[in-house]
């Protein structure tokens, strides 16, 4: 597994310049170039040969031959390559891809790194971040969703379905999916076919304008019924539910053997979610867009995620695993879950594409808002330094008593162990 | 007053509306054909009209007969999907037009 | 952090170590300490930064050295502004863990710790300069220690940032597990770490918790809870598949259902019998669920098993028979990691005493036939008296019987209804021979099928579908393919919107429509389109049971050859007038 | 009452009793369509019964529309022709159908 970060010395593209954005090759054009090089061809074949089998960790770690084909291939195009997102031939550019970095991901917990180009940061990135700073976002009409006859129920997902049918391509597209995803798959005695039911979702994803699918997807709700509606547009019984719930990390598993659920998962990972107490809520300077992107690019693949039900108020977002029978890993798993059932990002950045970003005025005005991150990490407290007294603030009280690892962990025996440390 | 010819017509309409028994509000644009065929009349709608006035009750019968071309879709557009407010999806067929003819 | 199964021996606590690099540090100044927990008094740590193929041997290991019996990591060199030349921040090195020492580089097993190092191009900001919180906790360490069980106590974490001078002025600068820990009793302990700093002006305390988890060995025996004996009675429900009683068998340890491959605590089960009847005959099916236990909510394992027919049995199989199951905890240490299990199973004959024609549209019932289930009854009629004239046999076509797809019993219907016509059959006598299916067990019974005089068809009039009708009267005053009583029957919906209770025209209200194609329906679409068609559908409606038929229609349904329709029927049909 | 499904009818009349303006003695079998299009309808024809009905108005459209198939000719007989009374001769096309559909 890989130690060097992108950009490590002797990796070929250093980038030139703070800030300057790599113009990068993307993984086909590093292919084909490597192929025309008969000592970079050779090694790209070996390793192909490398990673077919079910051995391929064993393979990397002690076949000779393996490893000097990477360490021919670190220094190839095919290393710095990535990929364009909706770009043609993309499934073949991300196989490009994994070929190598197959061999150089750290493994175990450890996240890849997104094989698609990084995104640009968020050109104003302040202006939603004065709003989420508010202890929780608005329960007023949203600017982006006005609803049209005020006495009516308000209902903006219903709005984004009218919009969608009064768009030609957007009606037939999401038509298409939905019969899919809701015919009966008679051969298999299923209610439908979901492999062929996650295809049309993502043709619909790749080709319909996101003004369309993200209000599909997004679309603020303050009724169960809109709410609802909003959990249904992935035709949730097709696509998301099964039978039995997978174990999470048998999920993550499952998917990283997929370059496509692989790259969009990795893709998320690298848009949606940032280490707690960093100052902006969202990766790439507070970039919203990206990460709602890289979640709807998530729809379609083995990790679907969805609202796991229909409250408008305090939804929860998850893909369809749990964290039952996952013995000592079980907080690795609650780690991956907590990737979308704790993701202050994500939630910022929904609320954000709903609650239009300027409302900032009735601060006061609580929905309730993201449940206090309480990732496995610390949870900070801080004394307040003032002159020369000491102030111990009160113990930090996590989510539901013990430690909120979410889903179902047991609470942890609370002990106080006094580490006085430097003076 | 000049008649229209049998042409393509757009109606925002939610499915509701439609009448075939769905409750939903999402809205559809319902294309349908209107206007009028009497330009692709040949002998036997003259004849036709002329049977239905008198020629059939001369003869006996009680024929009731169409006696001209009608302005019909001549293709409709693909599947419609919905969700209903029941919260469950509904594809139907051929209830838009695509295009029409005499 | 998962350690691999059964580790025992030295293991890291913590599988990710994080820091920061700054120019300007000197050759020799401590970056981190790693720690290794014992299994042994005797056992002495060996650490060593590795590597995880050969290929990752990186151009700046040389700059970093692991003490051997410390683990303390710190610099060879000092960090020149050259080293952060490049856009990289981050760089990572791997330590291992040996009982003894090595001269190998590569990482052995899978147990190695990642330490990930931040290079930032700066020099190290001041003690006045530093964020309390960064010095004493920095952020971005979120990894938690995880102890395994039963283990020897040690030292797990060094809690002093070692590449900041500063004195400490009180004892703690490491946490250290002081006695072997239990996990049934906690699984995570959450510590208070307060760290106090004192400078010229000000002490400032900063707090952070710290979650401490207990990994799971198999340290506990299966057991079972109540019962280990299940009585099972089997009668008429023999199918292949079917399952009975179930014994539960309890665990306070945990099974892992993922990787698969790796569950640390594997149960297996074995069938001590080996006579060859009960193995091709029963199948123990066991499944497992991970519950949280009433006291702590510890996580504690539940295996339930229960008996499972491999093949449908004979009517005539009567035995009773004991199974011993032997549940084993293969990966429990101990002695008593079995548990046995018992089934004693009676298995009853079934009778087939005699054949009844019940009234409801022809349907001919072994007794007790609806409870069938892993045998098959068929049915045929015999004429009664085998002497019987020319005339008479040519009358015995009229009446066939078919067998119910989804069920025990017989379906009586006209099959040439021509020949009902003739005078000499007007009164028919037959012999409904019912037959199970393995043993050619038989029983019968006579039916007598009079005709009712005031219903003799016409001979010119054809047999139409009666879904074809639109209204009641229509519907009432026709003859329609499959009338047992000689007559459509009409059924008025009441509902507004698509309903299952739609207006619609039957042959036989009983059976259609019912949303299922029975064997007589489904001899002809026309017979009963409402539960069988599969041709498309105009209006609102809803299809059956695996897109056949009609579940729920809007009005009216009412069906032609090639298609059906759903539509409201309270207008009088508007027919192309003058305007076409 | 049943529902006659649309089918081709034969009448026997003289040319002048075609309503053409011809006067002639000479007889003709005048082919014609006639019978109910039901069973071809689609989701469109119901939903343009309930528009007729209800559905324009309240949409304030006065659109006047077909709904449904109309049973009409799909061929036409090749051309008669005939002396009329005075003693001339006239052909005419298509006033005979061949065959009929919906």
């Amino acid at each position: 597994s890989v130690s060097l970060a992108s950009g490590a010395p002797g990796s070929p593209s250093t980038a030139s310049g703070p800030g300057a954005q790599p113009e990068w090759v993307d993984c086909i054009q590093a292919s084909d170039m490597c192929n025309q090089n008969p000592y970079c061809s050779s090694r790209y074949r070996v390793m192909r040969q490398c990673l077919v089998g079910k051995e391929k960790e064993a393979m990397l770690d002690n076949n000779r031959e393996c490893q000097a084909a990477l360490e021919v291939l670190l220094v190839s195009p095919l290393y710095d390559c990535r990929c364009k997102r909706g770009m043609k031939k993309e499934l073949q550019c991300l196989q490009n891809y994994w070929t190598i970095h197959m061999g150089l991901t750290e493994g175990g917990d450890m996240e890849d790194s997104s094989p698609y180009e990084p995104v640009a940061p968020n050109r104003h990135p302040d202006a939603f971040r004065l709003a989420s700073i508010s202890s929780g976002m608005l329960t007023v009409a949203p600017k982006g969703f006005h609803c049209p006859d005020a006495e009516r129920n308000c209902n903006p997902c219903l709005d984004a379905a009218k919009a969608c049918n009064l768009n030609g391509s957007c009606k037939r597209q999401r038509s298409t999916y939905i019969a899919t995803c809701s015919k009966e798959d008679p051969n298999k005695g299923e209610t439908c076919s979901k492999k062929r039911c996650h295809k049309a979702l993502r043709l619909f994803l790749d080709r319909v304008p996101t003004e369309f699918s993200h209000r599909l997807l997004f679309c603020p709700c303050q009724t169960e019924g809109c709410a609802e509606r909003r959990r249904q547009t992935i035709v949730p019984d097709c696509s998301y539910k099964d039978k039995e719930k997978p174990n999470c990390l048998e999920l993550r598993g499952i998917c990283r053997q997929d370059p496509l659920c692989r790259s969009r998962l990795a893709d998320y990972i690298v848009n949606c979610w940032t280490t707690p107490h960093t100052v902006s809520t969202c990766p790439n300077q507070d970039n919203h867009q990206a990460c709602l992107a890289s979640y709807a690019r998530l729809i379609g693949t083995e990790i679907t995620p969805n609202y796991v039900d229909s409250s408008f108020s305090n939804w929860t977002i998850s893909p369809w695993c749990t964290c039952k029978g996952s013995g000592n890993q079980e907080e690795e798993c609650l780690n991956f879950l907590r990737y979308f059932t704790d993701n202050t990002c994500l939630r910022n950045a929904i609320q954000a594409f709903g609650y239009g970003i300027d409302n900032t005025q009735n601060k006061n005005v609580s929905v309730p808002g993201p449940s206090a991150t309480s990732k496995t990490g610390p949870d900070w407290s801080t004394g307040i330094s003032e002159h020369p007294s000491v102030t111990i603030p009160k113990y930090p009280e996590p989510r539901d008593g013990g430690l909120d690892l979410g889903e179902d962990h047991s609470p942890c025996l609370c002990a106080n162990v006094w580490a006085l440390l430097p003076s | 007053r000049r008649q229209k010819p049998c042409t393509l017509r757009e109606l925002e309409l939610t499915v509701s509306e439609l009448g075939l028994g769905y409750e939903s509000d999402e809205t559809v644009l319902l294309r349908y054909c209107s206007g009028k065929c009497t330009a692709h009349r040949h002998n036997y709608d003259i004849t036709m009209e002329h049977m239905m006035r008198t020629g059939f009750k001369k003869k006996g019968r009680k024929d009731k007969v169409i006696n001209g071309p009608c302005c019909r879709p001549t293709a409709f557009e693909k599947d419609f999907s919905f969700l209903d407010n029941n919260s469950r999806y509904h594809t139907i067929q051929n209830v838009s037009a695509k295009n029409c003819g005499c | 952090m998962g350690l691999s199964a059964g580790a025992t021996g030295l293991y890291f606590p913590q599988n990710e170590y994080i820091e920061t690099m700054y120019v300007g540090q000197l050759a020799g100044t401590p970056v981190l300490q790693v720690h290794a927990m014992l299994d042994s008094d005797s056992e002495r740590p060996h650490f060593y930064l590795c590597w995880m193929s050969p290929l990752k041997r990186q151009a700046y290991s040389s700059w970093f050295n692991l003490d051997i019996s410390t683990g303390v990591l710190s610099l060879n060199k000092t960090l020149e502004e050259s080293d952060f030349s490049w856009s990289v921040k981050k760089l990572f090195l791997h330590a291992m863990v040996l009982p003894n020492f090595t001269k190998k580089s590569q990482c052995g097993n899978k147990n190695s710790a990642r330490i990930m190092l931040d290079f930032v191009n700066a020099t190290m900001p001041q003690c006045a300069q530093t964020d309390m919180k960064e010095l004493c906790f920095p952020h971005r360490d979120t990894s938690n220690p995880h102890i395994m069980e039963n283990r020897f106590p040690g030292a797990l974490r060094q809690l002093r940032r070692l590449t900041r001078n500063y004195s400490v002025l009180l004892p703690a600068d490491t946490l250290v597990v002081m006695a072997p820990l239990d996990r049934e009793e906690s699984e995570c302990y959450r510590l208070l770490l307060v760290c106090t700093v004192r400078t010229e002006t000000l002490i400032t305390k900063v707090e952070t918790s710290l979650d401490v988890y207990v990994n799971d060995e198999d340290d506990n025996a299966p057991y079972v809870n109540g019962t280990d004996t299940a009585d099972i009675i089997i009668s008429y429900n023999r199918t292949k598949g079917g399952s009975f009683g179930t014994l539960f068998v309890f665990d306070r340890d945990l099974t892992p259902i993922f990787p698969i491959d790796k569950t640390h605590n594997k149960y297996v089960g074995t069938l001590l019998n080996n006579d060859p009847w009960i193995k091709d005959t029963f199948d123990i099916k066991g499944t497992f669920s991970e519950k949280k236990a009433a006291v702590g909510g510890i996580r504690e394992s539940v295996h339930d098993y229960q008996l499972v027919l491999k093949r449908n049995l004979y009517v005539t199989e009567n035995r009773v028979v004991q199974l011993d199951y032997l549940v084993n905890d293969t990966t429990y240490p101990g002695l008593e990691g079995t548990v046995l299990l018992h089934f004693n199973v009676t298995i009853l004959p079934v009778h087939i005493p005699s054949c009844s024609v019940s009234s409801q549209a022809g349907k001919v019932c072994v007794e007790n036939c609806l409870e069938f289930d892993g045998f098959s009854v068929t049915y045929r009629l015999e004429v009664p008296d085998k002497n019987m004239s020319a005339e008479s046999q040519s009358c015995f076509a009229a009446i066939s019987i078919t067998q119910a797809s989804d069920g025990m019993w017989g379906l009586l219907y006209v099959n040439d209804s021509e020949a009902l016509r003739k005078p000499e059959c007007q009164d028919l006598q037959y012999l409904v021979v019912a037959q199970e299916e393995h043993t050619q067990l038989e029983t019968s019974t006579q039916v007598h099928i009079i005709l009712d005089e005031g219903k003799t068809v016409p001979e010119s009039q054809q047999f139409l579908s009666c879904a074809e009708n639109r209204q009641r009267g229509d519907c009432e005053s026709m003859r329609g393919l499959g009338a047992t009583t000689g007559r459509c029957q009409w059924r008025q919906g009441t509902d507004k919107g698509i309903s299952e209770n739609y207006s619609t025209c039957s042959p036989d209200l009983r059976t259609c429509p019912d949303s299922v194609c029975d064997a007589v329906e489904s001899k002809d679409m026309s017979i009963c389109p409402q539960d069988c068609t599969k041709e498309p559908v105009i209006g609102g409606h809803e299809r059956g049971l695996s897109g056949n038929g009609i579940k729920a229609c809007y009005g009216t349904c009412y069906c032609f050859s090639e298609k059906c329709f759903c539509e409201k029927e309270d207008i009088e049909e508007v027919i192309c007038d003058d305007m076409c």
